[in-house]
């Protein structure tokens, strides 16, 4: 999607008030990109042909016009369910299959399951498992670009249930303590793996949490491109201008299960479902395009037609991708591997040619 | 396996109203393998709590009922996410009987899926079971087996001290085998000579007994006979067993997925080399997981199989 | 202090709704016993009579109101500066100091540092040093004690400095959740060590982190014995009525060094210290009882006389009190001593037998 | 040794001005045991940071800052207090640069006193270098020396990858000695033999090294010649000074203060076990902590001492 990324807020540093109406179609094909790639994911891996797959159905509003109102120095501290982000920052469909498949194009070297990664030139910083643990990270780099004088500002992604996490409170404790440049982005998709919001705290809202750290939350509609990318243009701005970090609580749903692993009808209703699927946010902007007249019918069946072929295409080039060398496993645990791992490799590298172990 | 652990759970409760089950997704989704299944709907919400997303929470809420005296079975939904609970763990739960002079036994038990084999990559993978261990206070638990998990289980959360109680996840499925019903107990602290043999001794534990039984079942087709020890319980030790058996073999392969580097097979070689040192014909190998972080794409190199299991039994046996 | 125990509300199980002024001079005599034991222990240190201490004054107030608001059966949770709540409790002089020396009579059996004990009989906790981690300890009691259909709540005290802990926020969400029966007492002493209430977190109070957790929190100056009294009987009521747990914010301030290791003239002003000694809770209710005439100059010499007296007399028996059996060192690591355990008892035991070793 | 470690973080930060400290009473109150006097003074509080009182937060933002290319020295005022923070070290320091593919180094050092000799009783004596050491992606590093201790924590400063800094309170002030001025480095990973013997080969590190230099001198005059060998870095280790110490000896005695259930000690000699059995002329011996929390009152017999260890020693000198 080189389109939607170079003509896209993040390769821009002079970020706009509004959601200009010209940027809107640009906007919506980057989440129709993600719609496209994410229903692909899901059916690769019930074909086995992916491990595991997390999908983002539902929050592609939120993620794709909060990531339009960064600048492409601003750095991205994720969680496992942002590829709606990871599109705009403008990593490649091909290099984000490359990472799901786990083959020698993935630039985390085959080392981490589907979903977790990460792209330093895209100042998208790769994700770990254990919920929460970014949030601190984006707090230390923003206090790091600003001693350095750079003016930018970190986010951190999250869900509603890491609101519960250590690094939730101490994350946020150090943002407010030292004003840090700190946007903390939680998409409350109203569960956490099969917990509801509402028994994961007994707050009103997640974005008055805020007050305890001594600065401003605020909720908005994730499901509205406008909505979400004024809240955090002006969450920016607070942030470059020393006002200090902001938490947005971006209202969404989970439309997908939590996981290829899990199965969402044993802990929700599809009355619920069928409520919040009246609300896709991608349909919504359709609705908009359509009225103002930037997308007919037939224009978008071409929006989605290309998407397709771009995933088709990239996936092609992803799985004729070589699989992983064996022997890069005892790169990168340090800068350079101890006597002690280059013992190991030598050994795996014997086994292996003995024909003890197979790759 | 797992549904010995679940029928491990229902005759803990229905037997004890004390004993109540706590962690992420464990009430109405069953949990995330399954392992609770059934409970919240025969239990209720009060006894079986799907809580906030905080091991931290979850631990230390634990704590404080066990202080009360119930006898709370904490689920960590994959090991690899304990370390937010690390500090109630260890500086709680594993010293509060200790510092409060015996005022305040702290038995929660603590149900973890670990170790690797299901592509989990880093972070659903980890075999931790070594910090665990050096960990004064605590005991560490490993079954194999679906009756040993149930027995085990059953004398975790009946006994009088913490329990580290760590599941094989990717043998929750894979094993299978006959589980007694009703009140089946299996001491914690005692090792089981799963097959018995001469010349090699062979120590592993959970999900590590599959292949190394199939490998000794391919070297006794060599004439190698490997006597293969499931250690069950690392904390307590059966350190008898292990040195009845190296004093018989004389030589010791140790088994495990976790890095070797100060692992727990460290612990088992360093008490051959203090008290059967005299005994020993061979150098004691270890079989284990790399000194790296847990490769996703790589795990069935770096997991230890039943062929690399055979091929340092083989050397040791004829090492001389 | 057999008198100030037995007569405080800790004895009762029916707490009356305000401080009955009947009840001040006891109260009164407790906080004076506080006051005294910390002096002597600070002089006791200094001595090398014991290793270390941590001083409470300043905050006796706080401490002894609160714990006359609670019920015998209540469960304390402190941390390692509840001087004062370990007297209303009912713990004699004598075994605290067994405490601080670490001898034979020590419940502790030695184990612990001074000021990290515990009384199962007096549902007084024993204190860990890691701050924080009591916090969710007192939310599940309090959750245990209400599936056994005991009328109790529990309380855990901590400091400002606390509130920054994993501990503070997994304890307080989890108890707004389960509507836990607990009580959370934040004596903010305006410093933690060296840090400054203002620089610990930028929330304008700490009762009002409270609201992140779905539940009220309550500031009270915590020199002032009546008030609160009165905020804890509030709380506690609620807690049992089934209303949810309460977070109380007690001003105080820490007069001392935070311990007998520390030198506040390092980073406070005396500026700052001349002006919280004019609101030093003892000489305030001391006030009060003189204009009440519930005490006179003389009959207050005579009540620090006596404390003085019961603090000397306690010392000496504890002094006279034999250290602790070696032996002993192997025991409640475990219900039963595993194996290991008695071979690395018999071995010390060897050790100290062939003399290569002194106790 | 404090002023060593004062006298590093100073060189440190005047010759990068990327390098900055932080943790709890680090600034104006200079440490609770003055390892950072005068660093606000000199260089601000926008470079020596006194936070809020997380570790996980302090060691969480220190990640941050790496990642963006600052070299940030974290302190943990007691390494009994790491545990808060052991998410971050385990989950995010060790595997940052791996998980990446490389491309997010992740170069924080955290600082922290360990150790008992100090009457810090359970919660401030502790020695949990086993747990890191087992932490695949860090390297644990522990001075005995005021010499070490500024040359090797200017290594780690500078370093690549993230360090674990282990200082031993107990000696802080108790050991004396030269220290050079400026730039000077001790390479991590290198063991130092410190007194060089013929008969029984002595491990150690930190607070262990006095009492095992203490010993030393007393078996001297009992005719029995003792190699002491400090080894200073634990990951890496020197396994090659290890190993050529015992192929001389024959004989080794491991001293560490932590419990000895999966402690170091345990590695070493599984080493051994693997590597120098057929040198080995008696069982390798631990002289450690016991497998209790560490006691208050009883912390002189805890503790190894330079008796105990001569004692060992002793016994290892005589056995065939
Ligand atoms: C510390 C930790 N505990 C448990 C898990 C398992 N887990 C993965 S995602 C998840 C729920 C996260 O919910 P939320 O923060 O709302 O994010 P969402 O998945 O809804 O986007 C859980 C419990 C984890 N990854 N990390
Ligand atoms: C987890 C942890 N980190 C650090 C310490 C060291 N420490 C002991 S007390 C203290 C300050 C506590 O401040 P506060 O909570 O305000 O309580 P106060 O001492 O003022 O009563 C610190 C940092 C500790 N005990 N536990
Ligand atoms: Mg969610
Ligand atoms: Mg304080």
């Amino acid at each position: 999607m080189a389109d939607a990324t170079t003509s896209s807020g993040a390769a821009s540093s002079s970020i706009p008030a509004d959601l200009a109406a010209e940027t809107l179609p640009s906007l919506y094909r980057t989440m129709v990109l993600a719609r496209v790639m994410d229903e692909r994911c899901l059916s690769l891996q019930r074909q086995g042909r992916i491990g595991f797959y997390v999908p983002l159905q539902g929050q592609e509003a939120a993620q794709v016009a909060c990531a339009w109102a960064l600048d492409a120095a601003d750095w991205v501290f994720p969680a496992y369910r942002e590829l709606g982000v990871a599109l705009v920052r403008g990593v490649p469909v091909k290099l984000l299959l490359d990472q799901f498949i786990g083959n020698s194009g993935d630039e985390m070297k085959g080392r981490q399951m589907p979903n977790h990664y990460g792209y330093r030139r895209f100042k998208f910083v790769t994700a770990s498992s254990p919920v929460g643990t970014q949030i601190s990270h984006a707090v230390g780099t923003a206090m790091a670009a600003r001693r350095r004088g750079d003016a930018i500002c970190t986010i951190a992604f999250f869900g509603d249930g890491t609101t519960s996490s250590n690094d939730f409170h101490a994350g946020l404790n150090f943002a407010g303590v030292y004003r840090a440049p700190t946007l903390f982005f939680c998409q409350n998709n109203q569960w956490a793996i099969s917990l509801p919001r509402e028994r994961q705290t007994a707050s009103e809202t997640l974005a008055m949490k805020a007050s305890a750290y001594g600065f401003p939350g605020v909720v908005v509609d994730g499901t509205d491109v406008h909505a979400v990318y004024r809240v955090v243009r002006e969450a920016r701005r607070r942030a470059l201008a020393g006002e200090g970090p902001t938490l947005i609580e971006a209202q969404v749903y989970r439309l997908g299960p939590h996981s290829t692993s899990d199965d969402p009808r044993r802990y929700r209703s599809d009355a619920e479902l069928a409520q919040w699927k009246e609300r896709d946010p991608i349909a919504r902007l359709k609705h908009e395009l359509l009225t103002l007249g930037l997308v007919t019918e037939e224009s978008d069946q071409k929006v989605w037609e290309a998407a397709k072929e771009l995933v088709g295409a990239a996936l092609k080039e992803a799985e004729a991708t070589a699989p992983v060398d064996p022997r890069t496993m005892f790169d990168d645990v340090f800068a350079r591997p101890t006597p002690a791992l280059e013992e190991q490799r030598r050994a795996m590298d014997g086994l292996l040619k003995e024909g003890v172990v197979r790759p | 396996m797992v549904q010995a652990i679940n029928r491990a759970m229902f005759e803990a409760m229905r037997a004890d109203p004390n004993v109540l089950v706590l962690g992420e997704d464990v009430g109405v989704n069953g949990g995330v393998f399954r392992a609770t299944e059934g409970l919240q709907k025969e239990f209720g919400p009060d006894r079986v709590l799907d809580t906030p997303l905080s091991e931290t929470g979850i631990v230390g809420t634990a704590v404080g009922m066990a202080l009360y005296g119930l006898k709370p079975v904490a689920e960590i939904q994959f090991v690899d996410f304990i370390y937010p609970a690390f500090d109630q763990i260890v500086s709680e739960i594993a010293k509060f009987r200790y510092r409060s002079g015996g005022q305040y036994p702290c038995h929660v038990v603590i149900r973890s899926p670990y170790g690797g084999g299901i592509k989990g990559g880093l972070y659903h993978s980890q075999s931790p079971e070594a910090y665990f261990a050096h960990t004064a206070g605590l005991k560490v638990v490993i079954p194999s087996t679906p009756a040993d998990a149930k027995g085990l289980l059953l004398s975790a959360i009946f006994d009088d001290d913490p329990v580290l109680f760590l599941e094989p996840k990717r043998i929750y499925r894979a094993v299978t085998g006959e589980v007694p019903d009703g009140d089946h107990r299996v001491q914690i602290g005692q090792a089981a000579t799963v097959r018995p043999g001469s010349d090699v001794s062979v120590f592993a534990y959970g999900a590590m007994m599959p292949p190394a039984l199939q490998a000794a079942e391919t070297l006794a087709a060599e004439g190698i006979s490997a006597e293969v020890v499931d250690l069950r319980s690392l904390v307590p030790l059966d350190e008898a067993a292990v040195l009845a058996s190296v004093e018989k073999t004389g030589r010791a392969v140790i088994v495990h997925e976790a890095p070797r580097f100060c692992g727990f097979g460290a612990e088992l070689s360093a008490i051959l080399a203090e008290k059967a040192l005299y005994s020993l014909k061979a150098p004691v190998v270890r079989v284990t997981g790399y000194d790296t972080p847990f490769p996703y794409a790589l795990e069935s190199l770096y997991l230890p199989g039943a062929d690399r299991i055979a091929h340092a039994v083989r050397a040791t046996a004829r090492a001389a």
